[in-house]
Formats: structure tokens, C-alpha cells, sequence
């Protein structure tokens, strides 16, 4: 584990975006800043600027209107950079699967590195799935 | 009397055999008026009862063309309802009446195509910039082109 | 200002934090959370009424070998992608057999969402 | 001073949802506003027009999560008038049990984002860590945090036991005595009152101009309310009190949501224990009768409106929704539009935007962000999605 | 100046209490920073990144470091390349003023109390331009935000130093800190002008109530809304370097700097420790007023400097007068 990796792990810096999500997961990412969960812990700070973050947790089905946003924003991250869909419309676009104005997922634009999945997603499970990535990450040479 | 008779009673009073279609449920009331007395109806009900809350506008594309139907009323709900042909459909703009309208007449605008005459900013608002124009997804035709059921395997 | 004391005090309060990962047992687990469904297929009758039900598409009919399962009658068994549950329950709901559970397994990710399947 | 465009959104901080709000700037001063929602329109009006009336109900309460319980309650309600069956009274206090509890969660949520737009912290943590309480309370209930799913076809999904209720009433003992100190803070703090008073401002007017609904209206002045004036659930039965302040402007709308706690508090405690005894939910075929229904509900940002119209098919003709936040953006406008003595600095925006308590979901969205280009290199969708298939993005 | 001479004050500008010391300062700071504001609203804040967290603030440093470092095509290239340096540079020169180990900084001169004011001022520029940069447009909100913001604060905080160097009769931090050996003198008037300070200091680091300039609410990240990567590193470093900074002028003004009682050959460790203390006790009023209040609009930030702070300073002036 060389300190690059190990600084990555430690300093997971969160860039949100809901691309059409129902505002449940948004609302779940949020709580998992609040006392209850704190992700700070982690080091995971919310950061507004895309150019400042790491990981993007990006919420609902993608929108035809926001993805070309999705992408830009992509673009927009430094390397390197992690994609988490969170929730079953961001992984598949779940419920709204089959309405004319959605993609199937946000892999269907923008690579993915992991799923959570959940109706919403409960916090504890955000917490889980971002510290099992972010445990790759240190692995990773 | 029931509250909701009373009022179709004095709107028949109002508009004589205008109201050519009426239907009465707990606290709702339909009636259907041709298109031209569509914005007096309106008029009246809202400067000579005081109902000053729109709920919403709805469009449906029924068989003999486009329905709208205006919610109003805080309590009691009286939809005015009334149908437009499917080719160019075009109804009268309630915004300067209710100014709470503008927002609802351009989803059905978008949605369904309807243009509301005199209407101050009937821009895109619902659609994605790159939706094609004349497209109207609400449309029963749309849903056969774009809309199949969607079943396909497990990727 | 006015929150002044409040501030002094939650300095001397127990922290308001779940320590999730260590502290697993401590997480809120209601009796009859709706987590990742589990799937009995001793109990299934084959009906597809949970398929017929299910808002997001996440159920699908396939071909079952009936001799392994007597029970079932059709010759037909619902897989389940969790990729696409909503966890509404309505599957649950409806099975006539109970034969779906949704359990309070909650910890759900994935690297690849091929792998959230339930067969 | 000429003027210069800042779209707020749609990927802000302060916006829950992407809405672009166009400002027109003179220095920090707003001359303008117009909106753009196409970001958040999934065309679920449609979608629901492919489902059944039981596929439907996980679709309606993903219009938008926070409100799920009013979304999903009217729903039920709506359908429930297209078959000639009686549902039975317990599943009516129950779902009014439900419904105020995710009003309690959606309006501490609210304190506690109102609080976060004006850079107060602290009041954010406090109010979300309180929360959790009521987060408990409906995850017991309904077996989730957010989504409820509780309120079904016929009934509700499940009982509330005794000894859930007595929690319950113990929650309710803890969220009325935590809402008292926020009240108290929210009135006596000098940089909150700063931020809130006389920003937003709405007049009475303008209010009932614009068809605004819920605590915007109410705190306006206008005493409606759907509960009282047109009662659903068990509302006839439970008394409460329409909550109206006349300020007009943010402070106004802190006040009178901080007020609607105490009334729903009340409600769940009168509910329970009144809750009539018997079945709480009947069963009911897939297909209802031809007609037509309309059902509005007081969500927790105002007026929810349903229209189904059925022709005893599987599956609705047509289902129009409109949301309480659809309603609101006519408001919205007219607070953020400078005009004579009132003026709106930028600095106002996320505050009188988060005034109304926005939840555009299914208003389909407003707008977008004007970000800088990054670098020049851009990997084509193809190469994406080959990417994203092969799930292994981790070097 | 002998060898010897020359590799001591080299040591000490570079290792202690020079670069090395302020740089690990300074990430201690941040560190107690966050988990403070975290205790105090009831969360536990960096928990696993070192010994409870210590590490966080070097994590942070280092992962930006490695990160890419993105430059938009239409910034100004100069500018853009050129603030984030002299941001540093300037925080940094600044510590070597600061009497840490003993009642003398690094670099010490008769003006010193002058130029440690100016110093600020001057950060403010290099922050502004590097907003400006950028030509983005929250950006250059930000910058002008942060430009009247400093008009507001700038007057008080220069008169709250004026009535200590009065008191002191002398232009020298270091006189300034002996003046203070009188333990009661903190209780004097000079505790309004800690007050003053205490709130220009917080406006200065654009902390709440004072953070319009990066409010991430209305104008996303403000001012450093482009910088990403080494350059973001950069600004966070001085932006840390300057919190001890401000930290430690308000213990050297109005806190004894460094004083305290001593043991024979002890002392420059003793009075690091002292420093460390108080300063650290700045620190925590700042996180206070951070975690108590809302973030103000700017027309209020404006009024506020001028309509409480600068009266307070002003009293505080009369007050060291009539007392002189
Ligand atoms: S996953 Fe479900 S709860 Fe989350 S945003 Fe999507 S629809 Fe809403
Ligand atoms: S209940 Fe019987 S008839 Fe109905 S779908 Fe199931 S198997 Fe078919
Ligand atoms: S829980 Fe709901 S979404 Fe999931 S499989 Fe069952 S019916 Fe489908
Ligand atoms: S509803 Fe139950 S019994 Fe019927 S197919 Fe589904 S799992 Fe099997
Ligand atoms: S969509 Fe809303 S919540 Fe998501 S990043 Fe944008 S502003 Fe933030
Ligand atoms: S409710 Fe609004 S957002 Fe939803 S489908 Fe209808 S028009 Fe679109
Ligand atoms: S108002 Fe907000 S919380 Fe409620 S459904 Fe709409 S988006 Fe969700
Ligand atoms: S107004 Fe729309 S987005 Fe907001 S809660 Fe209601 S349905 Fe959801």
C-alpha cells in the first residue's frame, strides 16, 4: 500500500449529482452526513465543486436532459475518479424503467466503478459500500 | 340541496344549455362546455364565486380529440372540461385570469401539443432541448411508436 | 447565540454516532425491513403472479424442471435481479406461498451488477 | 450596470434536484428569474399509463421520495374511488398515522436543509440527527426509512402493533420537545431572523395569484388547507388547526412549518388512540370500474392533486398528477424578482428557493449549469458503456 | 555572522519553528479544527486516517497532490499559475514573524506588527486575482465578495493592533509580547479588541459567518471554485498556514504569545508549548463562532464591520488611551 494509495483511501472528497433520482436517495446521502452516520469519519467531506472531488455519487436514472451534464461533469474530474450509482434507478433506472424520457442506468453513459443498491439506499449501506471502495482503492499498488 | 348541486344549479342558471354535460361526485363537479364559452365559465366562476385556486390544467387526448380540463377550487373541485380537435388544437389562454395557469398550460403545450392563444411565454419547459418538435409524448400515437411495453431479458 | 448551550452541552453528550461498520449490531433493524428479497424455491408454485406484479421489471419467468420441485405446477420460476428491485415488497405481498422474503439483509453493493441476481 | 446570467443548478449544492433557475443579476441584486425543469422530467405520467393500478403505486411513490406518503396515500385513495367497496376505518387512521409522521420527517428535514442554505451547520446537524428518532418510527412502521409503501389498494400494508404505538407516543413526546428548542432558536437567533425576515417576501396577492398551496400559501395569510377543507383519511375525525402566520416571507414559512409539528404531533396521539378496532385492509381486484376519479391530499409541501380516468381496464387511461412544487414555482418567481423597496440579492436565492420547500421530481426540471470546459479528450458513449459492462473500473 | 551562526538561523527557519514546524502546525490545526466543530455538533468527525484522525489533514495534502492537476482553457495562465505560489509564499513568510520559541519570531524588525497586518491584506489580493483568474463566474463572485468583505473587517482589525501596539509603545512583536508579561493586562480593554480580532480573523479565513466568498450554497466553491489538484493544495496549505497564523497574532497581541512561567533551559520548549496552548484556545473560539452562527449576506457583513466592529475597535482606542 503506497502512501498515494493509502492518502486516496483516507481522502475521499464526495461530489453528489441526482440525475432525475425521487429525492429519497439524495435525502439518504445527506443524512449520511449528520450525526447519525458521519461520514467524515472516513475523511468524506461534500464538496459543491466537481474540479475539488473524487467519487461521484450520482442518484436516479439518467434523465435525456441531464446527460449530456452527466457527461460534462465526468469530464470535468480530475483524475483520478470514481463513479458510485446509488440506488436501484442509478443502477438500472429501477422503477422507471421503460418511461420515454430516461436512460437505463448511469452506466449506459458514464462508467460505473460500484453499485449500491436500495430503495432508498439506508445510509449504513452508502457507509458500506464506500468504505468496501475505498478499501480497493487502497489496494490497489 | 347539496352544496355541489347548488353550484351546477346557478352555473346552469349562468350559461343556459351551454353546460351540456355535467357529473356530480362527494365535493366534485364536472361540467362540459363548448370551447368558446371555455374562458367566460372560468371568468365566472372565478370573479362571481371566488374561486381563485387553479389546481391544475389537465390535457387527455380523448377519442374525438384533446380534452382540457381546468381543476379550480380550494374545497370543492369544479373541472370545466372541454374538447378540442386533435389536427390543431387550440384553446384560450386563462393566464391573464390566473396568472398561476402559465405553468400548466405549457406542460399540456409541450406535452400534448395544444397551443393557448394570447399566452405570455409559451416556451419549452418540460422537454429536454434536443426533443424533437412535434412530438407530443402524452399522445396515444406516441406511446405505439415509442412506448412498447418493455420486457427484454437480463443484460 | 442562542444555541450556545446547546453546543456545551453535546461537547460533555455521547456522541450521536453510529460507529456502522464496527458497530454492526447497533444499526436500527425494525422487524420486517424491507432488505434483499430471498427466494424459496421448494415453496413456489409457479404462478408468476409475483412477476405480474412487480413495478420495475426486476422479476423474470424462466423454464424450471419440474420433477425437482413437485410443488410446482407450470413448469415455470421467477429469477429476481436486485439491480433492478425497487424493494417495494409487492412480490411478497402477493405470493400466495410466501414464497418471497424480504429479509433485512441491507448491505447490498456490487462492483459488477451482474452479480445481484437472486436465482 | 448591465446584467449577467448565473444559473444556479442544476448540479448546486443548495438544490436537492437539478432545476435551473436563470438569474439576472445588477451587481448582487436579481432583476430576473426563469426556470428550466426539464432536468428531473422522467415522463412518469406516461409510464403509468403502461402499468397496472398495483404496478403503479411503487412508481407514484418514487415521484418524489420525500413525500412518498402523501404521493402513495392519494394514489391509493384515487384508485380506491373507481370500486364501490368501503375501506375499512382502521386503515383510514393508519394511513393518516403514516402520513403526519412523514410530514414531522419531511419538515424537520426541511428546518434542517432551510439551515444548511443560510451556512447554518450546526442547526442542520442537530435538526437531522434529531430526526433519525421519527427515521426509526417509520422504518418500524413500514419496514423503510423513506419510502413507505404502506398505504395499499384496499388498505394499508401492515398493522401498527400495540407496542409500536406505545413507541410511537414515546417518539412523539421526544420530537414535540426537540421542535420547541428549534422554535425557540429559530425565533430568538439574531442571524437567522437576519437572513429570513423580509426575504422572500409574498404577498397575499400574489399567493392566491400564482395558485400557491401548502405552507407557501399559508404563510402568506391564506388559511387552506386540504386536510380541513376537503378531508381524506380520518381527517374529519381528528381535529387539528390550519397553522397561518402573515409575515409573507421566509420567516413566515419557519414559523408556520415549525407550528405544523406540534399539530401533527397531536394528530398521531389523538389517532392512536382513537384507532378504531377491525380488518385494515380488504382485498381488491386488479380491475377497477370504468370512471373517473380526482383526489387531492395535503402533502407536507402543500397540495397534492391526482386525476385518474379509467375505462375498467387493467390498466388507467390516462393519470395526471400535479405537485405541490409545480404549483409553487409561480411563487417562487415572484419572490425572487425585485420589484420597487424589495430587493433580492443573490444571496437570498437558495433561501427563498428552499422556502417553498422544493421537490421538483415531478414537475420535470428547470435548467442547467454552465460549467467550464475540462480537458479536450472525451471518451465516446460506446467506449463508456464497453467500459462501465466490463464493471471493473479499479486499476 | 560565523557558520555556526548561519546554520542555526538556517535550522531555524527551516525546521523549527520555520517551515517544517508551521507546515505540521498547521495540519494539527486543521485536524483540531474538524474535530472540535464535529464534538461540538455531536459527531465524531476523522476517526480513521491515524491515530483518531490525526492523519486526516496530510491524507488530504497528499491525495491532492497526486490528483490531476486540470487547467481550463480560458483562465489566465499567469495568474492561474502564479497565485496559488504566492498565497503560500506569503502565509508562510508571514509565520516566520510569530515569536514561537522565544519572545522573538524568525524574522523580527521594528514594523513587524505593521507588516504582519499588511501581509494579510496582501493574501487577500493574491485570493482575489486568483478568483478573477479564472473568469468563471462564481469565481469572480466570490472574489469581489471577498474584496468588500475586506474592506469591511480590514479598519478594525488594524485599529484592535493599533491599541495593543499603543499600549506596548512600540511597533515590534516582540515588545508586544513583553508588554504582556502583566498576566491581568488580557482582562483589560484589550479584551474587546480580542473580540474585534477574534471576528476580522474569522472574516479573514472566510470561515462562517464570514464565508461568502466559498458559501457553497449560492456560489458553489466561490472563489477557488477552478483550482483543483497541486493548486488546490496549495491554497488549502496557506489558507491552514494562515489560520495558525492568525491564531498565533491573536495569542502574541492579546494572549502573552509564547510567555509563561519558565524552567532554566527549558525555555524555548516551554514557550513553544505555551504558543501551541493559547493559540490552540484561539482556535477553539474560532470553531465556536464557526459552529454558532449563520452565514451572513454580504450587505450584512458590511454593516456589521461597520456598525459593531468598528465602534468596538474604536472604544477599545479611547479606552488604551485614557488608561496610558
Ligand atoms: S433508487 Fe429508489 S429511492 Fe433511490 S432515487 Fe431511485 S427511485 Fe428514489
Ligand atoms: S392465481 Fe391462479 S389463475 Fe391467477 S394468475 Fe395465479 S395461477 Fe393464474
Ligand atoms: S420487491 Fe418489488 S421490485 Fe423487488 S422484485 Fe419484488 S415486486 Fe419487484
Ligand atoms: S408469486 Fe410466489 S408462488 Fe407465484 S411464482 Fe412468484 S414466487 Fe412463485
Ligand atoms: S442535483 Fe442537486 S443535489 Fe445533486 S448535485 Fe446537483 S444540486 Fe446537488
Ligand atoms: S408529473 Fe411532471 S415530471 Fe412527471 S411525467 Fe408528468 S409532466 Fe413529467
Ligand atoms: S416535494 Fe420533494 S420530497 Fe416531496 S415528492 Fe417532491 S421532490 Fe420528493
Ligand atoms: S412536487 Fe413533485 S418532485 Fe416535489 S415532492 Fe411532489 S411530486 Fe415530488
Amino acid at each position: 500500500m503506497g502512501l498515494v494509495s493509502w492518502a486516496r483511501s483516507k481522502s475521499p472528497w464526495i461530489a453528489h449529482f441526482c440525475t432525475g433520482s425521487c429525492n429519497a436517495c439524495d435525502i439518504e446521502i445527506l443524512a449520511c452526513l449528520t450525526p447519525r452516520y458521519d461520514i467524515e469519519r472516513f475523511g468524506a467531506v461534500l464538496k459543491g465543486s466537481i474540479r475539488h472531488a473524487d467519487i461521484l455519487l450520482v442518484t436516479g436514472p439518467v434523465t435525456r436532459q441531464v446527460r449530456d451534464r452527466l457527461l460534462r461533469i465526468y469530464e470535468q474530474m480530475p483524475e483520478p475518479k470514481y463513479v458510485v450509482a446509488v440506488g436501484t434507478c442509478a443502477t438500472s433506472s429501477g422503477v422507471y424503467r421503460g418511461a420515454y424520457n430516461v436512460y437505463p442506468g448511469v452506466d449506459s453513459v458514464i462508467p460505473v466503478t460500484a453499485y449500491i443498491s436500495g430503495c432508498p439506499v439506508k445510509p449504513e449501506n452508502i457507509i458500506n459500500g464506500l468504505s468496501f471502495l475505498l478499501k480497493k482503492i487502497g489496494e490497489s499498488k | 340541496m347539496s352544496m355541489e348541486e347548488e353550484v351546477l344549479r346557478e352555473l346552469k342558471e349562468a350559461f343556459g344549455d351551454k353546460i351540456f354535460e355535467h357529473k356530480i361526485q362527494k365535493m366534485r363537479v364536472y361540467v362540459k362546455v363548448p370551447i368558446d364559452s371555455y374562458s367566460d365559465v372560468i371568468k365566472y366562476l372565478v370573479l362571481s364565486k371566488g374561486m381563485y385556486h387553479l389546481e391544475t390544467i389537465t390535457g387527455i387526448e380523448v377519442k374525438d380529440g384533446i380534452e382540457i380540463m381546468a381543476h379550480l377550487g380550494t374545497g370543492l373541485c369544479i373541472s370545466v372540461r372541454t374538447t378540442i380537435g386533435k389536427e390543431t388544437p387550440k384553446a384560450p389562454s386563462i393566464c391573464d385570469l390566473i396568472p398561476g395557469a402559465e405553468f400548466y398550460e405549457r406542460e399540456i403545450h409541450e406535452l400534448l401539443g395544444v397551443v393557448f392563444e394570447a399566452h405570455p411565454n409559451l416556451k419549452r419547459f418540460v422537454l429536454p432541448d434536443d426533443w424533437p418538435e412535434g412530438v407530443y409524448p402524452l399522445r396515444r400515437s406516441f406511446e405505439s411508436k415509442h412506448n412498447a411495453p418493455l420486457r427484454e431479458g437480463f443484460e | 447565540m442562542s444555541m450556545i448551550g446547546e453546543l456545551i452541552r453535546s461537547l460533555f453528550k455521547k456522541r450521536a454516532t453510529v460507529l456502522y461498520p464496527e458497530e454492526r449490531g447497533k444499526v436500527h433493524l425494525p422487524e420486517g425491513f424491507r432488505g434483499k428479497l430471498e427466494y424459496y424455491e421448494d415453496k413456489c408454485i409457479g404462478c408468476s403472479l409475483c412477476f405480474q406484479v412487480c413495478p420495475s421489471f426486476a422479476i423474470e419467468m424462466v423454464p424450471e424442471d419440474k420433477s425437482r420441485f413437485p410443488k410446482n405446477q407450470t413448469g415455470r420460476r421467477p429469477i429476481f435481479n436486485i439491480a433492478r428491485c425497487t424493494y417495494c415488497g409487492q412480490c411478497e405481498d402477493i405470493c400466495p406461498t410466501k414464497a418471497i422474503h424480504l429479509t433485512n439483509q441491507f448491505e447490498v453493493i456490487a462492483l459488477d451488477k451482474r452479480d445481484l441476481m437472486v436465482k | 450596470m448591465s446584467t449577467f446570467d448565473v444559473p444556479i443548478g442544476p448540479m448546486h449544492p443548495a438544490l436537492p434536484e437539478p432545476l435551473l433557475l436563470k438569474l439576472e443579476l445588477e451587481g448582487e441584486t436579481v432583476v430576473g428569474v426563469d426556470f428550466d425543469v426539464s432536468y428531473m422530467h422522467r415522463g412518469i405520467e406516461k409510464l403509468l399509463e403502461t402499468k397496472t393500478y398495483f404496478q403503479g403505486l411503487p412508481l407514484v411513490e418514487r415521484i418524489c421520495g420525500i413525500c412518498n406518503a402523501a404521493h402513495g396515500l392519494c394514489y391509493t385513495l384515487n384508485v380506491e374511488k373507481l370500486y364501490d367497496k368501503e375501506i375499512p376505518p382502521r386503515a383510514q387512521y393508519l394511513r393518516l398515522v403514516v402520513e403526519e409522521l412523514s410530514r414531522i420527517h419531511s419538515h424537520l428535514l426541511w428546518l434542517g436543509i432551510a439551515a444548511f442554505e443560510i451556512g447554518f451547520n450546526t442547526m442542520f446537524m442537530y435538526t437531522w440527527r434529531d430526526r433519525e428518532a421519527v427515521m426509526d418510527m417509520l422504518e418500524a412502521i413500514t419496514g423503510n426509512r423513506v419510502t413507505t409503501e404502506y398505504s395499499q389498494i384496499g388498505g394499508v400494508r401492515r398493522d401498527i402493533p400495540p407496542n409500536l404505538a406505545d413507541k410511537l407516543l414515546k417518539t412523539m413526546d421526544i420530537v414535540e420537545e426537540r421542535t420547541k428548542y428549534y422554535v425557540k432558536v429559530a425565533l430568538t437567533e439574531r442571524t437567522i431572523a437576519k437572513r429570513t425576515q423580509g426575504v422572500g417576501y409574498l404577498s397575499p396577492e400574489e399567493a392566491k395569484a400564482t395558485c400557491a398551496v401548502g405552507p407557501v400559501l399559508r404563510a402568506s395569510g391564506v388559511k387552506n388547507d386540504i386536510r380541513a377543507d376537503d378531508p381524506y383519511a380520518a381527517h374529519s375525525d381528528v381535529p387539528f388547526n390550519v397553522i397561518t402566520y402573515d409575515t409573507c416571507d421566509v420567516f413566515a414559512r419557519i414559523v408556520v412549518r415549525a407550528q405544523e409539528l406540534f399539530e401533527c404531533v397531536n394528530m398521531i396521539r389523538t389517532a392512536l388512540k382513537n384507532l378504531p378496532e377491525g380488518p385494515y385492509r380488504v382485498k381488491l381486484p386488479m380491475k377497477p370500474n370504468a370512471g373517473e376519479a380526482l383526489t387531492r391530499v395535503e402533502a407536507p409541501r402543500g397540495e397534492l392533486f391526482h386525476y385518474t380516468l379509467s375505462e375498467g381496464a387493467l390498466k388507467p387511461y390516462r393519470y395526471k398528477v400535479r405537485t405541490p412544487t409545480l404549483a409553487n414555482l409561480g411563487a417562487l418567481r415572484a419572490m425572487l424578482t425585485s420589484k420597487g423597496r424589495y430587493v433580492v440579492n443573490i444571496g437570498d436565492v437558495p433561501i427563498s428557493y428552499g422556502s417553498i420547500d422544493p421537490c421538483i421530481c415531478c414537475t420535470a426540471r428547470v435548467h442547467f449549469v454552465d460549467l467550464k470546459k475540462g480537458k479536450s479528450w472525451v471518451w465516446t458513449i460506446d467506449e463508456l458503456r464497453e467500459r462501465s459492462k466490463r464493471g471493473r473500473l479499479l486499476p | 555572522m560565523s557558520f555556526e551562526q548561519y546554520v542555526v538561523e538556517t535550522l531555524k527557519t527551516v525546521v523549527f519553528p520555520g517551515f517544517v514546524f508551521i507546515f505540521f502546525l498547521s495540519l494539527f490545526y486543521e485536524w483540531f479544527d474538524r474535530k472540535f466543530y464535529a464534538r461540538l455538533q455531536n459527531r465524531v468527525g476523522p476517526l480513521y486516517t491515524g491515530f483518531y484522525g490525526l492523519l486526516q489533514p496530510l491524507a488530504d495534502f497528499i491525495k491532492l497532490l497526486s490528483k490531476e492537476d486540470i487547467v481550463p482553457k480560458k483562465v489566465d495562465q499567469l495568474l492561474f499559475t502564479m497565485t496559488p505560489l504566492f498565497t503560500l509564499a506569503l502565509s508562510i513568510f508571514a509565520t516566520l514573524l510569530l515569536p514561537i520559541s522565544s519572545n522573538q519570531g524568525v524574522v523580527s524588525f521594528n514594523g513587524d506588527v505593521i507588516v504582519s497586518i499588511l501581509i494579510l491584506t496582501f493574501i487577500c489580493i493574491t485570493v482575489f486575482y486568483a478568483g478573477l483568474s479564472t473568469y468563471n463566474r462564481y469565481a469572480v463572485i466570490g472574489a469581489e465578495r471577498l474584496f468588500l468583505q475586506m474592506i469591511g473587517y480590514e479598519i478594525p482589525l488594524t485599529l484592535s493592533v493599533v491599541g495593543v501596539a499603543l499600549n506596548a509603545q512600540s511597533l515590534l512583536l516582540s515588545d508586544i509580547v513583553l508588554s504582556q508579561e502583566r498576566w491581568w493586562y488580557i482582562l483589560g480593554p484589550q479584551a474587546l479588541g480580542f473580540i474585534v480580532f477574534v471576528f476580522a480573523a474569522q472574516a479573514e479565513l472566510e470561515r462562517i459567518p464570514f464565508d461568502l466568498p466559498e458559501a457553497e450554497q449560492e456560489i458553489i466553491a466561490g472563489w477557488n471554485i477552478d483550482y483543483s489538484g497541486r493548486r488546490l493544495a496549495m491554497f488549502r496549505l496557506a489558507r491552514n498556514i494562515e489560520l495558525v497564523f492568525l491564531c498565533g497574532l491573536a495569542a502574541t497581541f492579546f494572549l502573552g504569545g509564547p510567555l509563561g512561567p519558565t524552567i532554566e533551559g527549558y525555555t524555548p520548549i516551554l514557550y513553544t508549548l505555551y504558543f501551541v496552548i493559547k493559540s490552540l484556545f484561539v482556535l477553539a473560539v474560532l470553531t465556536v463562532v464557526r459552529a454558532l452562527f449563520a452565514r451572513l449576506r454580504i450587505d450584512q457583513v458590511e454593516s456589521f464591520c461597520w456598525k459593531y466592529l468598528l465602534p468596538l475597535a474604536l472604544f477599545q482606542f479611547v479606552l488604551v488611551r485614557l488608561i496610558l
